[in-house]
């Protein structure tokens, strides 16, 4: 194995990391050195993120495990793994790719040469801290490792959220965020402390195999304890609350790495389910709990976008509703799999909803990053005030409409193949939710287009406030974004295969493999 | 600029905030031998520089504790300990290169200063990076208070 | 209603957390110290340094002090660009 | 449930008493209290969950080599939260300070924008 590919996994955090450490020293040579930094820093970590994944799937998709300050996962005559270690299967390296796609957007977008703002240094620097953090918790195999993750991307988004301090309105909602945020913090923190205190140690593949082999009622506790705090800090029914306001408030770009935080969060609820649980616990209610939530977040989220005149805020309770379907898709897979005679339809189900999330970062993305420009255009967030943009600026509104109709899940786009996946399989657990899904779906549509009449169609309109035409960085980040849209809805197939297919395996009897590749002492 | 508390206070802060910063280094610089380390004696000095803010007001920075001085030397802080980290890289992220290595802080007595490999070094790192770090935080928060206080 | 539901949570919450409390191995025995022992005996050989916790925090968990550290480099840069000066013209 | 778990209990008990001050105080400066305190609770209970009884701390210098020691992670673990929780505060006082900048209140009641 070559150097480089050994330590990917490190260089995918440390390289981001290096690059928010230095942002506010380089920014010191001048605006123009500092945009070019970060784009090289975002361009070299999507690299180090597409070379892993290929050497990964050329590989076999075998999980991966480097060692943190040692060669051995296993120190000779332990039983237990005595340092923190990064371990990537397959949902590890899908979610890298969702996270590494929609950083780099992101850092696209910003590098824009649209009027230097105050503050800027700060916000690429916080916009990297954000990354490395999504990027640490999808990639350490260590409990404790993924909470110290979990608090940086808490501290980064909320800086981001509170970052237009003019507004009154971001900084409750940052207040609010913030709360929440460390609060499912200390809930994680505090289930790892009852691990700890139980079985000794941190490493999720160990503490995997203790929980394995007993039945202590502590374990049901922390299992509480992570659920909770996870889903809150994913945005899932009753505590969404903060979601919209953070998408809402925070600036242009950061609001898809939020979305992509969210979608972290989720994976980490995948993995505590999946992988550090298993099948040890009553799952079968746990998989019906997550569905109900999953149908709540749905129901909510499509209901409140109905009623939004904000048009980032409308786009935001989109992004909750999706957040809905990819836990029910993953529910359905759970109770599939813990079955006591798994079902088939349960795969689908966990590959429509890892899918999903691709589809869902590109799609919401590029609803965010257009809704961005339309601000800056029009002046106002607000639908009502807005109205003939579709005049003078014909690629946004074509990448606008691409956005909305794929989050939908119209025919060709990438949504509606995801979808399909959800809809297929839930209605063989129950056809009521499936029906209520599409149901949903279809609100979504009318919500969509509702905000597309407003904002870009009616007569050309007399004066715009904000500048004249739409820089080309914007355009080309969210044209990467419409061509992931147009691809996955393409060749649905092709992706399903190379990409999902592993990340779903990963979940659905990945877990001896996952034990396995720590606790045989390998590694290094 | 306000001048701070009442002369008492200020006489004692004078005398005491030197004791303060030499106890705090001597705990970054021990931090692998005695209880301590680089947040712990970087959380002592920061603890200094509050004492002179609140007691000399921002009248008693002088320009000595320059914001933007400060902020620079954490990002310093906070590239030291990375690239300390990348130290290793040989071996793997974060690997101790240094210890047992019989060469600059390699003693093979553990209670010896110049001991544990890289631990003194990223305590030093550590250390100038949350003392700088705190420290950065308290002014601006002073400062933005006060300006607050005055409009 | 609203109140109702949150003081209903809260109690949930509260009791959930003593129960949990009470339910955990007793206190001062614990079960499982292989992995401490082994920094406890091993920290003065392969780390050579006295502080068993400083060896711990920054050679065995060292990734983890890394990570410390970045959350408080986000947490200055966070405050400093809340606090820092805003042009008019932004608003 | 014996007197032996107490310090487990204790703890527990200061992550409610935060919980509370955060769901039923309205000033903000009081809800960041709350956060402080659990917090502190939750630091309490991860060095609880590390004492060996009879334990030494586990720093040789001047020591019994052969005393029973007290397990150190737990008070590395702590050690990156209670860093962790200072980020927290000081990021949270910064919110409050532009709250009240802006709406001249610290009532969480009448700062009600974001709602719906």
């Amino acid at each position: 194995m070559n150097a480089l590919l050994h330590h990917a996994p490190v260089l995918l955090v440390a390289v981001p990391l290096l690059g928010a450490f230095a942002v506010p020293l380089v920014a010191k040579l001048g605006a123009n050195v500092r945009r070019s930094f970060v784009g090289i820093i975002a361009l070299l970590t999507t690299a180090i993120a597409g070379y892993l994944a290929a050497s990964f799937y050329a590989a076999g998709a075998s999980p991966i495990v480097y060692v943190l300050g040692g060669r051995m996962s296993l120190p000779s005559g332990m039983v237990a793994p005595i340092r923190i270690m990064f371990e990537v299967d397959g949902l590890s390296v899908f979610m890298i790719l969702i996270t590494a796609l929609v950083a780099l957007a992101a850092v696209l977008y910003t590098s824009s040469n649209w009027k230097e703002r105050s503050g800027g240094p700060m916000k690429d620097s916080l916009m990297l801290l954000l990354i490395v953090g999504i990027f640490g918790m999808e990639l350490t195999g260590d409990l404790f490792n993924f909470f110290v993750f979990l608090e940086i991307t808490s501290i980064a988004a909320c800086s981001l959220v509170g970052f237009r301090v003019w507004r009154g309105r971001s900084q409750e909602a940052a207040f609010k965020v913030m709360t929440l945020y460390t609060l499912s913090g200390l809930f994680v923190l505090l289930a790892v402390g009852l691990l700890y205190g139980q079985y000794g140690g941190l490493n999720i593949a160990y503490l995997a195999t203790m929980i394995g082999s007993g039945t202590a009622l502590v374990d049901k506790i922390a299992l509480g304890l992570l659920l909770t705090g996870l889903a809150m800090k994913a945005g899932a029914v009753p505590m969404h609350m903060w979601a919209p306001d953070a998408y809402g408030e925070a600036p242009g770009a950061a609001s898809i790495v939020l979305v992509a935080n969210s979608q972290a969060s989720l994976y980490g609820l995948f993995r505590i389910l999946f992988t550090l649980y298993g099948s040890a616990y009553s799952p079968q209610s746990i998989a019906w709990i997550l569905i109900a939530l999953a149908a709540a977040t749905i129901i909510v989220g499509v209901t409140m976008a109905l009623i939004q005149r904000d048009i980032k805020r409308l786009i935001a309770f989109g992004a909750v509703s999706q957040i809905g379907y990819m836990m029910l898709a993953v529910g359905v897979g759970f109770a599939a799999m813990t079955a006591l005679e798994p079902a088939d339809f349960g795969f689908v189900a966990l590959q429509g909803g890892l899918f999903h999330m691709i589809n869902d970062a590109a799609c919401i993305g590029l609803l965010f990053l257009a809704a961005g420009v339309v601000i800056r255009r029009a002046g106002t967030r607000d639908l009502q005030g807005m109205g003939g943009l579709a005049h003078s600026m014909g690629w946004t509104t074509g990448f606008f409409m691409l956005g909305a109709f794929a989050l939908a899940g119209m025919p060709p786009l990438n949504g509606f193949a995801s979808k399909l996946m959800i809809y297929e399989s839930t209605f063989k657990l129950s056809p009521v939710l499936a029906i209520l899904a599409i149901l949903a779906s279809i609100l979504l549509l009318a919500v969509f287009l509702r905000a597309f009449q407003a904002a870009f169609l009616g007569p050309r309109p007399e004066r715009l406030n904000g500048p004249q035409s739409v820089p080309a960085s914007m355009l080309v980040s969210m044209g990467l974004l419409a061509i992931v849209v147009i691809a996955f809805g393409l060749f649905p197939g092709f992706f399903v295969d190379k990409i999902v297919t592993p990340a779903a395996n990963a979940l659905w009897n990945g877990r001896d493999a996952y034990i396995q590749a720590v606790m045989l002492g390998m590694g290094g | 600029m306000n001048r701070g508390m009442s002369i008492i206070v200020r006489t004692a802060t004078r005398l005491v905030y030197a004791l303060i910063l030499v106890f705090g280094f001597y705990v970054i610089m021990h931090g692998h031998l005695t209880p301590g380390g680089g947040f712990q004696g970087g959380a002592v000095v920061a603890s200094g520089f509050a004492l002179v803010l609140v007691a000399l007001g921002t009248a008693g920075l002088k320009g000595v504790l320059n914001r933007h001085l400060l902020q620079s030397l954490e990002e310093v802080g906070a590239l030291a300990f990375l690239g300390l980290a990348f130290a290793g890289v040989g071996t793997a992220f974060f690997y101790n290169l240094l210890a047992n290595s019989g060469s600059i802080f390699g003693a093979t007595d553990p209670s010896a200063l110049a001991s544990g490999g890289l631990l003194p070094l990223m305590n030093w790192a550590v250390g100038l990076k949350v003392m700088t770090g705190i420290a950065s935080i308290l002014i601006v928060m002073i400062i933005g208070a006060r300006k607050e206080a005055v409009e | 209603m609203k109140r109702a539901l949150t003081v209903a949570g809260f109690l949930l919450v509260a009791a959930f957390l003593v129960v949990a409390a009470t339910t955990i191995r007793p206190f001062g025995e614990p079960s499982h110290t292989e992995m401490d022992d082994y920094f406890l005996s091993n920290c003065q050989t392969e780390v050579v340094a006295n502080n068993v916790v400083t060896a711990v925090v920054f050679d065995y968990r060292g990734f983890d002090t890394l990570g410390e550290a970045t959350v408080l480099f986000a947490a200055v840069v966070g405050v400093l660009a809340l606090f820092r000066t805003v042009r008019e013209d932004e608003r | 449930m014996t007197l032996g778990q107490m310090p487990f209990v204790v703890s527990a008990l200061l992550v409610v008493l935060g919980l509370y001050a955060l769901l039923f105080k309205r000033n903000l400066i009081k809800m960041v209290i709350g956060v402080s305190i659990i917090e502190t609770g939750v630091n309490l209970f991860l060095v609880t969950v590390g004492y060996r009884a009879g334990g030494q701390a586990p720093i040789y210098t001047y020591s019994d080599p052969s005393a029973v020691r007290v397990l150190p992670t737990p008070q590395a673990l702590t050690l990156t939260s209670i860093v962790i929780g200072l980020a927290t505060t000081a990021l949270l006082l910064s919110f409050v300070v532009f709250i009240h900048r802006h709406y001249q209140t610290l009532d969480a009641e009448k700062i009600k924008e974001l709602k719906g």
